[in-house]
Parts: C-alpha cells; structure tokens; sequence
C-alpha cells in the first residue's frame, strides 16, 4: 500500500515542556489507523502537530510525498487533510448549517449536503438554531460532519466517540466505515477501546510521546495481554 | 410540603423532587413535562441520547436555568425561583460536564475554598491567611478520602484529568451536600481512573443522594439504584437497570443493539 | 404655533432631526467598533483618533494635494484602513493570545499617541474644511432649515451601515470572519488564511471610522481632539446596544442619538449625560444590552 | 540696588497645547523673550531669566507647576495664565506666597474683584471690557434682544452676565440663554433654540475652538441669513485666522490691541510676525508689555522684593505700543483703551494678517470698572 | 469565555515564602527610606507619589487580585478629592474628619457603580465603568459644590486632630505617609485573608464558585467597594496636599493613568504598583515644563508596555535571573 503520511522523528514542545520524543508512524492510502494510549501520554498533540497547530516541532511530515514541515497552517487543509479536534470546535455565532458550510472545499470529491443530513437527521433538524445550543453528542456529529464536505484524503480524527451515546457511536462506527469504502484514509485517536476494534485496520500504541507498538486488527487477540496492562481495558 | 408526606420508612426518602419540569428555549422544547424524585443514599442515573436534556435538567435543577413550567423541591423547600448560589448553600450541588477546578490554586487549596463557606470563612477580610489553617484537616481527610492525599500541594492544573475529577469531587463533598449532582463524572477518563471513581461514588451515595448523567453503561449498571432514560425532553423510561436495559424502546432511542 | 410637551412643535421636530443626524456618527462609529470587537474581541480604544484621522487626511489631501471632498470621502478610509492593518500586522496581532484586556490597552495607548502627535503637530484649535459645492446650502422643511449637507450625512451613512451588515451577515467572508472570532486556530487549520482576515477587519473598521470622520470634517472643525470624548459616548452606545448584532450597534446608534436630541429640548443640563444614564437602566434590566446575546 | 538671589526670573505658564494653545500659547512665550531682549537682558545688573511651562487649562497642574517655581526654582513673577480657573488658582497661591503674578490670558474680572490680591495684575482685557465693547457696539445698532449661548463655566457665566447687564442698562433684553459644555463640537441644537427664541442677536458667551465652531454652524442652519446677529463676545486675531475670514467676515469684536492700528504697533508685529510666523493678538502684545513693565518697576524700585515691585507696579503709568493711556488700579486691574474691530470682508483685506477694520476706540474708563467698585478689598 | 473569566493571564502569585527574608529586608529599607527622603526631595512631590502610588494599589487590588479592570477609578480618586475639600474648606471639618467622609463618600460610589457594573465582565466591565464615570465627570462639571472648571481652590490644610499644623510642610508629608503605610497593610491583610482567597478562586473559575455557593456578585463588589474606598483615601488626602480638588482627578485620563502605573509596575503585585506610580509622576513633573505633549510618551509608554513589557518593573525583576536568586519564583 502506498503511504500517504509519514511522520518519523517528530518531536513537540508546549513552551518548555516536550511531549513528543521522536514519534515514527506511516498512513497507507485508504487505510483506518487508530492510536490508542493512556491520557495525556501525547495523542492529541501528535495529531495537532501532524496539523501544524502545533508548531514547535522537530522532524520529518511527509505527506503525499510533500514535506509539511515548513506548510502554514492554512494551507494544510488544502493539501488535503480535514482535522476534527477533541474539544469539537463548534461555532457558536454560526448556526448549525453555516457551521456544516464554513471549511472551505478543496477537492470536489466531498459529500453532498443531503448525504450529510441522511447521516445525521439530527442535524438536519436543528439547522438553523446556533451551532453550540445542541448537546455535547450532536456537536460532535456536526464536527465529523462539516469535514465530510470538504474532500479531503486524510481525516483526522481525535476522540468523535467521547460523550456519544452508544447508538449514535455505533453510527459513527458506520460512517467510518462508508467513508473507508470510498477510499478515505482515517487516522483516529481513541480511548473507546471496542469502538477502535470494530473500524480500524491497525493500531498504534502510543506510550511516553513514542509510538511503542504498532501491529494490524487482525493481531489484536494475541495483543490483549499488553493491551491490558498499558490500558487498562 | 405533600411530597414529603407521603415517605415511608421502608422507601429511602424523597430529597429532591421536580414535577412538570419544562424549558423551552425559543420554540424548542429541550425539556418538557419532566417528573424526578432522587432519593437520600441512592444513586439515580439519568441516561439518554445526546441532546435528550440531561444537562439541561441538570441546569434547572440547580437554578443555572430557570424552568420555563414546573416545580422544584429541594429537602421540602421549593427552590424554583431561589438563586443558584443560595440552592447550592441549601445543599444541592453540580459538577460540571467539563472539568471544574481551581487551576492556580493547589490541590488542598481548591478543598480548603470549598470548606470555607460552610465553616464562616469566607467574608473575613480582616483575618490572616493562617486563619483558612484550621481547614487542614478536614480538608485532608476529604483528600484522602479520594486518593489524592499524595498531592496535596500539587497545583491542580498539573493534575492528570482523571485526578481533576477526583479533585472536583473532593471539593463538592467539602460542602457536605444532601444531594449531588454529577454531570457525565467519567467521561474521557481511562479505565483505572474509572474504576475508582465509581468506588468513591458509591461510597458517597451511602449518605446522601447522588443524582448523575453517564453514558458508561457498564458504570451505571454497577453502581446506579435506579435509571430514568431521557428522550427528546422526556421521559422514555424508569426503574432499574436490569429492566430498564431491556426495554425495547430505550434499546433503539439509547443503547443500540450492543452493549458498549 | 403647535405645541408638543409644551415645546413648540417645530423646535421639538428641528431637534428630532438634529438627533438623527448625531445618531448617524454614533451609529458608523459604533458599528465599527462592534466590527472589530466581533472578530477581534478587542475593543478599540483608537476609535476616536482614527475617526479624528479621517478628517484630518481629507484636510491634508485637501492642503497638499488638492484633492477634494469626494476624492477623499474614499481615498481617506482607505489611507487611515492601511494604516490600520499596518498597526494590527506588527503590533495588535501579537496580543491575541493574550487577556482581551491587552488590546484595549494598547489601542488605549495608541489613541494617547496618535492624539498627542496631532496635538503636537497642528495644535488643538479646529482648521476649517468646507462642505462641497454640489452639498452647500440647505432647505427650507418648513419646521427647520436644513442643511443639505446634514441631510446627505444621514443618507450615507446609512447605505454604509446597511452595506458593512450585508457584508457580515449574509456572505461566506462574514462567516469566516464570525468564525474565526471563536477559535481562529480552528478556522485555519480548516483552510482559512485567519491572520489576513483579522488584518482586514481592523483595517475595515479603522476605515469605517474614517469614514465617519470625513463626513464630520465639513460639520465640525477638524481637531485632534474631536474623537476623543466622542469615543466613551460610543462605548455607551455599544453598550447599550449589545457587543452581540451588528444590527444593535446600528439601531442602538440612531435611536441613542434621537434620545440626546430630545433631552436637549426637554432638560438641556441632562443632555451630556443622558446616554450613560440609558447604559445605567439598561443594564439593571438586561446586563447582556438591547440585542446582546446572554453572556 | 540689589536683587536677593543674583537673578530676576519670570516665568509664562499657560496653555501650549489645549483649547487655547492658539490664543496665546508658545507665542507668548516668544513675546516675553522679545521683551526680556529689548530690555536688554539685564536688570539691577543681574540677568533676567525666563521659564514656561504649560498647564493644560487646568487650575492644579498650573498650581503644581507655579508652587514649585517658588518654591524650588526662585522664579520672581508668573505671567500670561491662560483661563480664568487657573489664573485665580495661581494668583491666590502667589498671594500667599507672596510673589507677583501678571495676568494677561484669562478674562474675569474676579482676578481685581472679589479674589483681588496685592501683587495680582490684570493686563489686557477683562469680561467687563468685552461686554462693553462688543456688547455695546451691537445694541448700538438696534440688537435690544438678545440670546447667549455660554460656556459651562465661571468664565463663560461671568461673561454672559456683564453683557446681559450692559444690554439691560442700554434698554435691550435677554430672551433666554443655553449653557454648553466647553469643547463642543455640536451646536446645532443650541443654535436651534437660539434661532427659535426669536432674539435679535446671538451672544457667544465662549471662547476659542467653541466660539468658532458655533459661528461655521450657524452660518449653515442659515441662522445669519435669517437676519439674526452674531456677536462673538471673545474673539480674536488668532482666531480669526483659524476661522478664515470667509466665515468671519462682519464680525464685530473687541481687542485691547490691533497689530495694524498705527506705526508703534505694526513695527512690533511685524517684529513678532518674523519670529513667530503669526500676528500678535492682545495676549501676545499684552505679555510683552507686561514683562517690559515688570522689569521697568523692578529698576524703579531698585530692587526685586515684592511688596517694593508691586508699589512700583501700581504707580507707574503705562504707555508703550500696546497699552495707550494705561494707569494701574489700586485693585491691579490695568486700564487701557479698548478698540471695538469688525472683521472685513475677503476682498477688503490687502494683506495678510489684515483682518480688522477699526469702528472705534473705547476709552479705558469706560471699558473697565472703577476699582472703586470693583468690590475688591484692597480698594478703600 | 476563559477569556472574560481569567482576566490577566500572567498574575502572579506573590506569596513565595522564600523570598519572605528578601522582601522584608526590602520594606525595611523602602521605609527608612521614606523616612528621611523629606530632606533630600521637595516634600510636595514625595506627597503627590505617595498619594499616586496609594491610588495605584488600590487599583490594583481590583485588577490584580481579583481580574477586574475599572476604567473608571478616577471617580472614587477625584470624589473623594471633592467630598474632603468641601468638608474641609466649607464645613471647617478638621483634615482626618474630611478624609473620612472622602473615603465614605468613594465607597458610596464604588457600591453604585460596582452594583451597575458587575453585571458584566472582562472588558464589558471596563467599558461600563468607563462611561459610569464619565457620567460622574459631567455631573462634577455641573454640580455647584464642585464649581465646575475652576475646581475647589485654596483648600486649607488645617490642623491634624486639632493640633498638629499641617500646613508645616514635613507634618503634612508624615502625615501622607502614615497614611500611605496605612492603606498598603489593609490592602495586604485584604488580600492574604480568607476574603481574598474566595476573590482568588472566583478570578480562576467563577462558575465553579457560584456552584459551591459563593454569590460571585457580592464578592466582586466588596472587593470593588474596598477598593473604591481606598483610591478615596489618596484622593481626599491629596486634595489636602495640593490644597485644590479639580475636574482633572475625575476625568477618564485619570483612570488610565493610574492603569498605566499598575501596568508599569507589575500587575497583581504587591509593590509593583508604587513603582510604577513613581515613573510615571517623575515623568510627568519633568515633562510638565519641557515641550513634549506628556500625551505621546504615556501613549507610547502604554503600548510598550502592552506589547514586551507586561509584567512591569517588578514583575520582570521578579522572573529576571537576579530575582529568582533572590527568591522571588513566580509562576504563570
Ligand atoms: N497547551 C498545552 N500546554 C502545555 N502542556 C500541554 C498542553 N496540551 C497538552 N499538554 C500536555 O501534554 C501532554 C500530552 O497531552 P495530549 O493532549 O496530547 O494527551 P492525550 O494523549 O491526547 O490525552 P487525552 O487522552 O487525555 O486526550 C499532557 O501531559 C498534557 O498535560
Ligand atoms: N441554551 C440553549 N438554547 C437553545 N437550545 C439549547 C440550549 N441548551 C441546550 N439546548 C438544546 O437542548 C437539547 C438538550 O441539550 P442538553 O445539553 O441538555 O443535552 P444532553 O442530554 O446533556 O446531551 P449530551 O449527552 O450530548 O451532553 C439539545 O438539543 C440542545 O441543542
Ligand atoms: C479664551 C480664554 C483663554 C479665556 C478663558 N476662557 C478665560 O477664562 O479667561
Ligand atoms: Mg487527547
Ligand atoms: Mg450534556
């Protein structure tokens, strides 16, 4: 499979503090990644530093081929990388359905606005009222959605299940997995363990800001052991 | 008034009630019609879909909100129009669904803000600092209680996530609530962190009563008395768990066809 | 002769007017304001210097270049708008990350500064700019004489009122401008040059207040201190209004206005006061402001 | 003959970059060095010295700056102090303190009335003069009913009074009056109201920036064009200039000095003019002939102690190019002729700075109250 | 929303039990100093900083310690300049009796404007106060008592208690000094006690406080009052220095000025504010009688301050190398 992003050696700093201490990891085309961790061990912040939100960093982001390293901010989501953040990031002044239009599009090949409603009917519903009166679960929706729209090759993807009720996470899981179908590459930050084992095609283990495993779904029963005791699940 | 007439000594008795409990914001009705009585050392679990109205709920229950219909009853008082500052020294207090500390403060700090209020510490501009000492201890034990006695002096900011919930739900204990309310207390917490949290829940649930939102089923079905699913502003559903999980209609609204 | 609320009904409909006309200045400047406040959540103490700038640009382009009143009503806000992204690109971006309250330091400084040079360099006493020939003059309206300058001031304002809300409200640049206001690292991270956007936006409403200040050069003299008192009655105004709408800075600007011009008739002492006296209820009754959005 | 500290050092404190910066200002500062030079620098054999400072138009920064003077700095004498406020607020203090102060910027006649003082000299003109002139002048031509717009303050109020009573005695009457707060930048509902009062004239009770903005504003709500009179009670030279004379023109006004009224005076303008780029006004004219006046009584008194200075001062007549006919009151108010000027039309003026023609000269007495009434108390 | 709840991002903590040795050693010699600095300096100038450097701490005491910024503090200075002097001037009240009233009658307004303003937050509290206090500048411009531009002038200075002559020069500065000693021990006490440990959580996480039972509100506004109360203090016991209460000390520059004092000096610290107040009236004297609009550099100084200097004097002695080794840590 040929990978579509690379990042090896990548080192991150808040001010002082270093978080990331070399993090090596490869994204196939079309593949689902998931990287799983305890809290606070740098999950997040590799994906923010895959981004660009992060800029103290150190080391090599390929993606496509194309070294990201020196890529502004704004211009990461047009070489095709959609970010849905943990805290969501929904807009407040904008009402749900400005929310859904407000990243710009860089590839036509996003889904339409009625797929996205069909998705979420939720949405659909609550379209004009502003984006941060729906509860915490519909929020998280709107978030995945307004990626959706935009056409970019890459998700990533930190925490959608948190705070989702159990329906609607399986919903996601569905989602995800339509998106795969379409040729979507999707790398994910989980901490619901059964979640990540019903969509994703392989995992990292993330300890310390290092990668520490990295092993496909299908090696999972034989990793539960480790699993267990790095997460405790 | 009525309410409490009608406990009995078998039945844990009634401490927080709401009856018709409404709020419409605009023309949508977030919560309609909604009837809850929480009960002293009992924990109740409110469930349901995202944007069911739990935290709404929440919000009018603890005055952050003012019903749009419907009545509250704190311990035989009515608290619909009492301020939210005044329910919470009645003794009804939240968490919140995003973690609520004191960041600056230190660890035994944010318990000791919290102890000051009930112990007439709080308006004295006149005294010393040292004044906040005889806290000390009660704000130990309450540390202690919750596993966080090691970090004492510890700047609450630099506490991992689950121990700022731990921290958080050390300070509401510090005001001895009759009734507590905890708005998803696990969420985004590993798995060790959850396991102790529900062990202090259900201790403290031994003297008061603890009304929580959670979407960790497998917390609620160990630790909860009692479960009311939310819908849309209503209530879908009521009883324990067992029965609960097995009705149909929350299995499709909620739960799905698997357990999580 | 009629009269209304024992004040001749001529007088009290001449002050009427006379409040509008007012109400048109606090209505751009206060729009300005809420312009950059809602995208930059920074509130800008500079208003009224850069208001003051306006004039005194359409004044020198007059003196140096000879260019006129209708040359400069466009060239001046475009002139004090670079000027102002100037100072957001090197200096205000660097405080966004920072407590809101660094900004209205800052441009609280800026305005000491800006003033204080003008001072400085042209003294306090007004200059004289003159209305333009095709505006002079004035119309009978049989309850007042009105200037036809004054009237155009109303008029045009409130086609750039309306213009400025149209722009915020109803196209995709105004929704990534409300966007990035909440979470600019967000919006950019979705594509959306934010730095740049934020540059045009103060250089917008620094503009917006240029604006302001050309159309005022003809009616009062150009001072360097002609926006600096102006600028609190518009923080009131705003107030007043609500940082949330657009459409509040606007409505709550011509109707403030039309509140001063009638205690000007009816309790003159009143009159400077009566704005903070209106912020005061105001507040008591909605501390989010007329068309805030709650806190 | 001797000077107690080996030099004499006078000090201009007034508004350099206010309201009333153009008014007197730096200029005035440049006045007093002009008189210092012609002097000769030199009095008693010691030098003369000068200092500035400017107070903002506020009382307790020119009391602040003047206290330190005295008291750290051994500065003599204080001149000019722009606005009444601070002019009453310094001369109290150099009473106490027991220094000469000579006022040639501020207006009301509270300095030689009831706030007086035995080393306090008023200079150039007063409010009483004013309203007598201007005042005068219009009732004169048939104003008898007029309509003061006043500046929110002492000055102001004092001002619209001495004119309204000058009005009164000379037959006319006051309508009605509107107080506006100092630096307005909006008269059109003052203007309106004058306009609806039906009054003949306008009084400006006001000055400077206010004065001017109120004249532009009525010239457009056609006030004037409706046959209503303006008289702008203070006004001068300087702000003509400001105005432009297209704005100003037929304004009849009131100064204690006019830089083209004869020979004496134009080769002192023209002096000015080359030092300063502007014509001098009376505040300029006056501080120059009050510093010289001051330096003349300290070589009269042979010493600079104050109590023998103000003697002196008050005895000595005054008549150089600025002051004709002047005498010194026992309450220190300093009487001089007045001229009574209108403001010419644009074609009229055949060069720059010609702004005025002269209708007449007002005699001192006539233009200044008898210190015996002046209710001051230094006056038996 | 952190945002208009954390008001100033980097307030520090001054509470560093190491530095305790340092800092009294400080005092001690900051005192002395004062002590005998009347025979090396012009006693009127030593008052008029003492007064300022009063009036800045007790700003400070609201934005520092509680995350508030009044922008209208020239109110509670200036009225209670108004209310001594009258008392003093009109009424014949001896000096400390018309302190009193000063600070009595500052406390008033800062109950008024606090009760308006606390409504709102972060820089909507500011803006408020702001035009409250501008509404309370065109009320002095026009009430009798406070004869409008001219100002209450040649207040009399009187006699201390009856008997000690103020007008002697170095009584009046001891007794500006006692004052001054004053004010900063209620201000410390105010802040290191019970009260001021609520302020302090209220300023990390207002909601929070509310939900354990604090009424937010009324804690803002006792801070607001207290601090209201002292910047009457320096504003009363200046008018008795200068002898003179003017529109200057209620205008909205006033206000600034004294944010820029506390900018200066270190915002949320101790004796940051006295600091600053000292530059910044050093300043304004030396400026006073040069030909430099005083405007441009407090302009200037102000943004200088915003954009690399925001944590003033002390603030940056304190996390500069030679503090620390002192041991003054501080924390973000
Ligand atoms: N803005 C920040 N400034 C300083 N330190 C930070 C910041 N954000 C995160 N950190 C720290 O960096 C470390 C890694 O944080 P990160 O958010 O990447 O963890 P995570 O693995 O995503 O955890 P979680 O599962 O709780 O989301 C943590 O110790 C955290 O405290
Ligand atoms: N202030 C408000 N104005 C308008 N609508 C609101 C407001 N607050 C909540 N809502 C709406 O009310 C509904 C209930 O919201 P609530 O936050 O109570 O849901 P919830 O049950 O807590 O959901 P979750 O589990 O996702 O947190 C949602 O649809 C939300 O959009
Ligand atoms: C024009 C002026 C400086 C007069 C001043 N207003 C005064 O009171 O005397
Ligand atoms: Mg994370
Ligand atoms: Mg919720």
């Amino acid at each position: 499979m040929k990978p579509l992003l690379q990042v090896s050696g990548l080192n991150a700093w808040y001010g002082e503090s270093h978080v990331l201490h070399g993090v090596d990891m490869t994204v196939g085309e079309g593949e689902m990644v998931t990287i799983l961790g305890r809290n606070g061990v740098g999950k997040t912040t590799t994906l923010r530093t895959i981004m660009g939100i992060v800029r103290e960093r150190k080391g090599q982001i390929l993606f496509d081929g194309r070294d990201m390293m020196d890529v502004p901010l704004h211009r990461t989501a047009h070489a095709g990388i959609g970010f849905v953040p943990e805290e969501r990031g929904i807009f407040a002044t904008l009402t749900v359905e400005e929310n859904l239009m407000l990243p710009p599009v860089v590839a036509g090949t996003g889904m339409g606005l009625d797929e996205i409603y069909e998705l979420f009917p939720n949405l659909l519903e609550r379209r004009t009222s502003p984006g941060t009166k729906l509860s915490g679960g519909e929020q998280q929706m709107l978030a995945i959605a307004r990626i959706l729209r935009t056409g970019v090759r890459l998700l990533v993807l930190d925490e959608p299940t948190e705070g989702l009720a159990p329906v609607i996470v399986q919903r996601i899981g569905e989602v995800l997995k339509k998106l795969k179908e379409r040729g979507m590459t999707v790398l994910l930050v989980e901490q619901n363990f059964r979640f990540a084992s019903r969509v994703a095609d392989r995992f990292y283990l993330m300890e310390h800001g290092q990668m520490v495993a990295d092993f496909p779904v299908g090696e999972l029963p034989e990793r539960m052991d480790m699993l267990h005791k790095v997460l405790g699940v | 008034m009525a309410i409490n007439a009608v406990q009995t000594h078998e039945e844990p008795r009634v401490v927080l009630s709401a009856r018709g409990l409404t709020k419409v914001f605009g023309a949508f009705a977030a919560v309609k019609d909604v009837d809850l009585d929480v009960h002293h050392a009992r924990v109740h679990a409110l469930i349901g879909p995202n944007g069911a109205g739990k935290t709404t709920v929440f919000n009018l229950l603890t005055k952050f909100l003012q019903p749009s219909a419907g009545t509250i009853n704190l311990l035989g008082t009515d608290i619909t129009n009492t301020a939210p500052d005044k329910v919470a020294r009645m003794g009804l207090v939240r968490s919140f669904q995003i973690s609520a500390v004191f960041p600056h403060l230190t660890v035994l700090d944010n318990v000791r803000v919290a102890l000051q209020r009930p112990n007439n510490l709080a308006t004295q501009f006149w005294l010393p600092m040292s004044s906040l000492d005889r806290l000390n201890q009660r704000a130990e034990e309450l540390l202690a209680a919750v596993g966080l006695a090691d970090a004492r002096n510890t700047v609450a900011a630099d506490l991992s996530y689950g121990r700022k919930r731990v921290l958080e739900i050390a300070t509401t204990l510090a005001l001895d609530p009759k009734v507590l309310l905890l708005d998803e207390p696990m969420a985004g917490m590993g798995q060790e962190d959850i396991s102790t949290v529900s062990g202090i829940i259900r201790n403290v649930a031994k003297e008061r009563a603890v009304l929580m939102v959670e979407h960790n089923l497998s917390v609620v079905a160990d630790i909860c008395h009692h479960v009311t699913v939310l819908q849309r502003g209503e209530i879908l559903a009521e009883g324990d768990y067992a029965t609960v999980s097995q009705d149909p209609r929350v299995r499709t609204a909620y739960m799905g066809t698997e357990e999580a | 002769m009629t009269m209304i609320f024992g004040i001749p009904i001529q007088a009290f409909l001449g002050q009427l007017l006379i409040g509008l006309i007012n109400g048109s200045f606090y209505a751009l400047l206060s729009l300005g304001l809420a312009v950059i406040f809602g995208l930059l959540r920074v509130i800008n103490f500079a208003h009224g210097a850069q208001y003051m700038l306006g004039a005194f640009v359409a004044l020198l382009l007059l003196q140096y270049f000879g260019i006129n009143y209708w040359i400069a009503l466009f060239v001046a806000p475009i002139i004090v708008g670079v000027v102002g992204a100037a100072i957001e690109r090197t200096m205000l971006s660097r405080l966004y990350k920072l407590d809101h309250l660094y900004g209205l330091l800052f441009t609280f400084g800026l305005a000491l500064t800006i003033e204080g040079t003008f001072r400085y360099l042209y003294g306090a006493a007004g200059q004289p700019y003159s209305v333009p020939a095709a505006l002079a003059g004035g119309t009978n309206l049989g309850f007042m004489f009105l200037p036809i300058y004054r009237g155009w001031v109303v008029v045009i304002s409130l086609v750039a009122c309306i213009a400025t809300w149209l722009l915020i409200e109803k196209t995709k640049l105004g929704s990534y401008l409300r966007a990035a206001t909440e979470n600019p690292v967000l919006v950019q991270a979705f594509g959306v040059n934010v730095p740049l956007l934020l540059t045009f936006t103060y250089g917008l409403g620094a503009a917006l207040a240029a604006f302001a200040g050309v159309l005022a050069a003809p009616i009062y003299q150009v001072s360097p201190l002609m926006g600096t008192n102006l600028i609190i009655v518009v923080f009131a105004v705003v107030v007043v209004g609500g940082m949330g709408s657009i459409m509040g800075a606007i409505i709550t600007g011509y109707m403030l206005g039309i509140a001063e011009g009638l205690t000007k008739v009816f309790y003159p002492e009143a009159s400077n006061i009566v704005i903070f006296v209106i912020m005061a209820i105001v507040l008591l009754i909605r501390p989010a402001g007329l068309f805030g959005r709650d806190a | 003959q001797s000077a107690s500290d080996g030099k004499v050092k006078i000090g201009i404190l007034n508004d350099q970059s206010g309201v009333y910066a153009d008014f007197g200002g730096k200029s005035s500062v440049e006045a007093a060095k002009m008189a210092i030079e012609d002097f000769g620098g030199k009095v008693l054999d010691v030098p003369v010295e000068l200092v500035d400072a400017d107070h903002q138009n506020k009382p307790d920064i020119a009391s602040n700056i003047a206290r330190q003077w005295y008291d750290t700095e051994q500065v003599d004498a204080i001149m000019e102090l722009t606005t009444s406020s601070v002019a009453l607020a310094v001369q109290a203090l150099s009473k106490e303190k027991k220094k000469i102060n000579m006022v040639t910027g501020a207006a009301t006649t509270d300095l030689t009335g009831k706030q007086c003082s035995p080393y306090g000299f008023h200079w150039a003109y007063d409010t009483h003069a004013l309203a007598v002139g201007t005042g005068g002048a219009l009732v004169k031509q048939g104003g008898d009913s007029w309509f003061f717009l006043t500046a929110d303050y002492a000055f102001g109020y004092s001002l619209e009074e001495q004119t309204g009573t000058f009005v009164k005695s000379a037959g006319g009457n006051v309508v009605g009056a509107v107080r506006h707060p100092l630096a307005t930048n909006d008269f059109s509902s003052f203007l309106l109201q004058a306009q609806s009062s039906g009054a003949k004239v306008i009084g400006l009770a006001n000055a400077g920036l206010d004065t001017a903005n109120a004249i532009k504003q009525a010239a457009e709500f056609g006030i004037t064009a409706g046959g209503q009179n303006l008289a702008a009670l203070l006004f001068t030279l300087a702000e003509v200039h400001g105005l432009g004379v297209e704005a100003a023109q037929g304004l009849t006004l009131t100064e204690g000095y006019y830089w083209n009224l004869d020979d004496q005076s134009r080769e002192f303008g023209k002096r000015f003019f080359e030092r300063t780029g502007k014509m001098p006004n009376m505040i300029h004219a006056g501080t120059y002939s009050s510093v010289m006046q001051y330096l003349k009584a300290i070589e009269k008194a042979g010493t600079d102690e104050t109590e023998a200075v103000a003697k002196a001062l008050h005895e000595m007549p005054v008549d150089d190019f600025f002051a004709r006919n002047g005498k010194v009151g026992a309450n220190g108010r300093m009487i001089h002729d007045m001229y009574l000027l209108q403001v010419k039309k644009p074609g009229e003026s055949d060069e720059p700075w010609d702004y005025f023609n002269v209708l007449s000269t007002i005699p001192g007495d006539e233009a200044y109250i008898d210190p015996a009434k002046s209710g001051c108390e230094l006056v038996k | 929303m952190s945002h208009t709840t954390h008001t100033t991002t980097d307030i520090r903590n001054e509470k560093a039990p190491a530095a305790s040795f340092t800092y009294a050693a400080f005092l001690l010699a900051g005192l002395a100093f004062l002590l005998v600095a009347p025979m090396f300096f012009y006693p009127i100038f030593l008052m008029k900083l003492l007064c300022f450097a009063l009036f800045a701490c007790a700003f400070n005491l609201l934005l520092g310690y509680t995350g508030l910024l009044s922008f209208g503090h020239a109110t509670f200075f200036g009225g209670a300049a108004y209310f001594t002097a009258h008392a003093v001037k009109e009424w014949g009240w001896t000096p400390e009796l018309g302190v009193l009233l000063g600070v009595a009658g500052a406390a008033v307004l800062g109950l008024v404007m606090g009760f308006v303003a606390i409504r709102r937050q972060g820089i909507y509290f500011a803006m408020i106060t702001l035009a409250l206090s501008q509404m309370f500048f065109f009320f002095c411009l026009q009430a009798e008592f406070t004869r409008g531009e001219d100002g209450i002038q040649q207040v009399p200075r009187g006699h201390l208690f009856g008997f000690i002559d103020l007008n002697v020069a170095t009584n009046m500065y001891y007794f500006v000094l006692a004052v001054f000693i004053i004010g900063l021990v209620v201000i410390w006490r105010f802040v290191n006690s019970p009260f001021g440990m609520i302020l302090k959580s209220i300023r990390e996480n207002e909601a929070r406080a509310t939900s354990l039972g604090y009424s937010v509100a009324h804690y803002k506004l006792g801070a607001f009052v207290m601090s209201a109360a002292l910047a009457g203090l320096a504003g009363g016991v200046k008018s008795l220095v200068f002898q003179f209460a003017t529109l200057t000390d209620v205008t909205w520059q006033m206000s600034g000025e004294v944010i820029l004092m506390t900018l200066l000096g270190g915002i949320g610290t101790l004796i940051g504010p006295i600091f600053g107040a000292g530059l910044v009236v050093t300043l304004q004297n030396y400026l006073a009688t040069s030909d430099f609009p005083v405007t441009i550099i407090t302009g200037v100084v102000f943004m200088v301050c915003v954009l690399v200097f925001r944590r003033g004097i002390i603030g940056e002695f304190y996390a500069s190398r030679l503090g620390r080794r002192l041991g003054f840590e501080h924390r973000q």
